[in-house]
């Protein structure tokens, strides 16, 4: 396992780029928390009025590049998405991430976020990666709730 | 008879190094499984060189080792979880199937102080019913329970062949009943219990079920869910695996509803100086570091039961113990404790010798390198209850074969004899 | 400086193979010894040996096998005993130190409950003292303790140099102290505390006293008694032992005053089926079939410790340590936790690296082949009180080297560049 | 180990005889317990009026042949001592039960009870062989604490 696998040059880039940061009032926040090093990150999903689209993706939080990293770059990719497409990615991106190494992102289908694809070779670190989607699933359902 | 064949069981016995020692210049022939089973050379081997090559803090930090160590842990849970028919969060290591029942004690005996959760908290005349075969590690912590809370201990009657009956359980409990604990088969009966019928009997009155499986785990197919308890509990140094763990099994529910006992690191989420907040199951019940190196024995114990068969197993100790007890019972004057006649027994038998102390048949025996158990087997009461203060135990495993019985027959039938009592 | 010649450390280094191992293509640095040691081959053996030709029922049955067992169990227990300063009957065997804490912490709640004995019930407003440098393990039993029975938990304060004094200790007490449990040395800081004072203190007020022994046993000469406290506890797996045992030190006087906690066999004289009599300690705190063959090991261990020299140990790991300490304060934007300048330090630093988040900092000397901890070390409010929420820790043992310590700091030296903060 | 050396004839003789079998009213009896195999013996020491002097032995109980043995060639080689004499006796008995077969039992000095001496051989048997001993000097505690 190489380093560079791990940190290219994007999610270096991403840690400090950090788009989508800064939580602004209302919506359905979701706060997530990593017991083993401390990290939390709390996030918003933005929807189009009529709960379709995903609009934006706000956030904050501490911890490590990979989580930053992907919090991110999941922004500048996802936003835009229809809810029904975002599921669909984020399950994507967990089977690559928990694939240990197997399964690759595609560049055609997950831009900048293939970047991560090394993740996966790093057990310990898929928990990282994955703070900002479980929390972005999170406020969807969350989002839903309120509408029922 | 042997199920297996002689090259079948030399292959085996080659896997247990200890049966080349010899006991009082004779071959071993040990009978003692039912207290402790044999290692296995290859899940020995696989935990030292864990312990020599892969040693590393588990579920902390990232250096690889210790990723690596926190895999190989999270696997050998998966592995004995799916041995026993358990999902891995359904498994909680403990240091052996005493402190397994301890902390479902425990909890009782925590919830009761504060009362809550309800569905632990025991009040003034609440009945927890235990059966007359019970080990003493399935009878102390209720009394202690009792005696804390005010609860009381109804002990559902053996009959004097030893069986354990559904309707013998039912004939203690009533719409106070909170707990009903006994064991799929005791320690010195051999006998199979009802297991499914008695849980039915207690969860269907709202008890919670706990059964004692440490007699009836690695001799036959154990399947957690079949049994229909709501904990189950079991040693690893009974299943050929090492000292310094066991298992208690629960179910999802219970679990989750179950509060914490032992509390420090490695099942916390957030902690402050005044409260913390904890991880679900199994982490919850797991503070500290792990049974690391014992969990990675474990499994691997029981990778090798597989690949022997848990069936065969079942079958070569089910064939050679009726021959065994056929044996022991046409010796005069050797009193089997429990009837022989029982439909399901597992291969071991505890029987008095007239006129000889146990600890003297035992040391006969092993005179002729026969290693037996002798004592109340920690089942004081149960003694007491056949009229005897001590047995001696024969008990059987997968290493076990037709020479061991002919061999332990032939001692015992010798045995007053050389006390002069013949 | 090391201590030890080159040919003493490479002596010692080959007594354990995992140091041969290579991570990351390079040959392994490992500097997580305060999370858990490296094994030493003979004791391993030793273990092995045991687990493989002499696995018997300790205490149980007359056969060789088993009185010779006992033995081995005994004499283990016997020298484990002697290495720290304690009377055999003075050492309770636990799952590791997180289990020796929540026996005492259980004890309270237990006696709380029913009100007797009066030494270990607690009141509403009765107080506990802790450090805010505590180990989860020294923190989250407490916190217990007082959700059940309404004491308090008095948290003795730190200087903003990570440095424990009696007077902080003072500060927080008063004539509702029952209980004042902190560290000899904090698993983040390094740094030893006045022990002796505080425990003093402790006592001199009535207080039961503990102490959290894991990070200076086995690194240094400890002597239980010379601690002045009621209770002591430690773990093998820092003490270059077996994962799965630890141990709980008490007084003769605390020990025999002290409730039971777990029940079951082999800690009793006579079992009824409402009631039983207990053995005296250590027998009356360890329940069920004992940590066999992991005491065997731990007690090797020590015996190697032993051969090398407990005071040449210290010495080499304090002097390795000052390196240490003196090149990661020589790194820029590196923030170590707790003053470089305590007069006593074990060989640990804990640091945070301006810009870099532990885990990427713990992932690139990974990837240089040093093992170093990651996270919050279990200590999540002492990380708060320091102002980070996590960190990066080098914490050294007998085979560490001045090699070892160059690559570490040449690996952090050049973190920040990797990441572009440099 | 040789199982004669355990089981010398005299000692599956006395197994049987039992000197000193039946208690009888009175006196300061002491009753002692073996958890591992759940014997138990009770014995109470007779005194001379000067208190002086064992003049009988008395005990009942359940034991192994070793336990039992070890009651009965008490009370036949130990009935009139001196309490003093009994004292070190028992002392001595005590030395070569716990010298893993390094002190034998002098037949000059201790009588048939010489035949014991393979005990010390068998470590989880001298329990069985002190029951009767630990039962006698606690009886002689038990009744010299009533004369103060
Ligand atoms: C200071 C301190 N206390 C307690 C513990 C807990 O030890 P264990 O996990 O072996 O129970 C540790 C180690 O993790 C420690 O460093
Ligand atoms: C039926 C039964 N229950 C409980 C136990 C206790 O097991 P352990 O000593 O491993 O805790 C035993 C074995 O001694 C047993 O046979």
């Amino acid at each position: 396992m190489e380093l560079d696998d791990l940190y290219q040059q994007i999610i270096l880039d991403h840690n400090k780029k950090r788009a989508g940061y800064g939580l602004h009032p209302g919506g359905f926040p979701s706060h997530q928390y990593n017991p083993t090093c401390g990290d939390e990150l709390t996030l918003t999903v933005r929807l189009s009025e009529d709960g379709a689209t995903i609009t934006a993706f706000e956030w904050e939080g501490k911890g490590c590049s990979i989580s930053q990293a992907s919090a991110s770059l999941m922004t500048s990719e996802a936003t835009g998405m229809s809810v029904i497409e975002f599921e669909s990615f984020a399950n994507g991106f967990r089977d690559a991430m928990r694939s240990r190494g197997t399964i690759a992102l595609s560049e055609d289908e997950y831009g900048d976020l293939a970047a991560l694809s090394g993740v996966s070779k790093f057990v310990a670190r898929v928990k990282c990666a994955m703070l900002a989607w479980v929390a972005a699933e999170d406020s969807l359902i969350l989002t839903r709730e309120s509408l029922n | 008879m042997s199920q297996f064949t002689p090259e079948k069981s030399a292959a085996i016995r080659a896997e247990f190094p200890q049966l080349s020692e010899t006991v009082s210049g004779h071959p071993l022939v040990y009978l003692d499984t039912a207290a402790t089973s044999l290692r296995p050379r290859l899940a020995v081997d696989l935990e030292s060189e864990f312990a020599l090559r892969h040693t590393a803090a588990v579920n902390r930090g990232a250096h690889s080792l210790a990723a690596e160590a926190t895999e190989a842990y999270d696997d050998a849970r998966a592995s004995i979880a799916a041995f026993v028919g358990a999902r891995p969060n359904q498994l909680v290591f403990t240091s052996n199937a005493t402190e397994s029942i301890n902390l479902i004690a425990l909890a009782f005996q925590l919830a009761s102080a504060v009362g809550s959760p309800a569905r632990f908290s025991l009040a003034t005349g609440d009945e927890i019913v235990v059966s007359e075969a019970e080990h003493h590690a399935n009878l102390i912590p209720w009394q202690e329970v009792a005696r804390q809370t005010g609860a009381v201990i109804r002990v559902a009657p053996i009959t004097d062949g030893g069986e354990l009956t559904a309707e013998a359980v039912k004939s203690v409990m009533s719409d106070r009943t909170r707990i009903v604990a006994f064991s799929a088969v005791s320690n010195v009966l051999g006998i199979t219990n009802p297991v499914r019928a008695i849980s039915d009997l207690g969860r269907g009155a709202g008890a919670i079920v706990v059964v004692d499986a440490c007699q009836s785990a690695a001799h036959g197919h154990l399947d957690v869910e079949s049994y229909g308890a709501d904990f189950v509990v079991f040693s690893a140094h009974k299943m050929y695996g090492p000292t310094g763990i066991g298992a208690l099994w629960g179910t999802t529910k219970i679990l989750a509803e179950m509060p914490v006992v032992l509390t420090g690191g490695a099942m916390i989420t957030r902690v402050d100086y005044d409260s913390s907040d904890y991880l679900p199951a199994p982490a919850k019940f797991e503070p500290g570091t792990p049974r690391l190196t014992q969990a990675i024995g474990w499994a691997e114990s029981l990778r090798y039961v597989e690949s022997i068969g848990v069936d065969a197993i079942a079958a070569h100790e089910e064939a050679l113990g009726a021959d065994l007890l056929a044996g022991v019972a046409d010796i005069p004057n050797v009193r089997i404790l429990g009837t022989a006649d029982a439909v399901h027994r597992v291969g071991l038998v505890s029987f008095a010798v007239d006129g000889v102390h146990p600890h003297d048949v035992g040391q006969y025996l092993d005179s002729r390198g026969i290693a037996a158990r002798v004592g109340h087997h920690c089942a004081q009461p149960l003694h007491k209850r056949l009229g005897v203060d001590s047995s001696t135990r024969f008990s059987l495993g997968m290493y076990s074969t037709s020479d061991d019985v002919a061999l332990a027959l032939a001692a015992l039938a010798d045995v007053r004899t050389f006390f002069g009592e013949g």
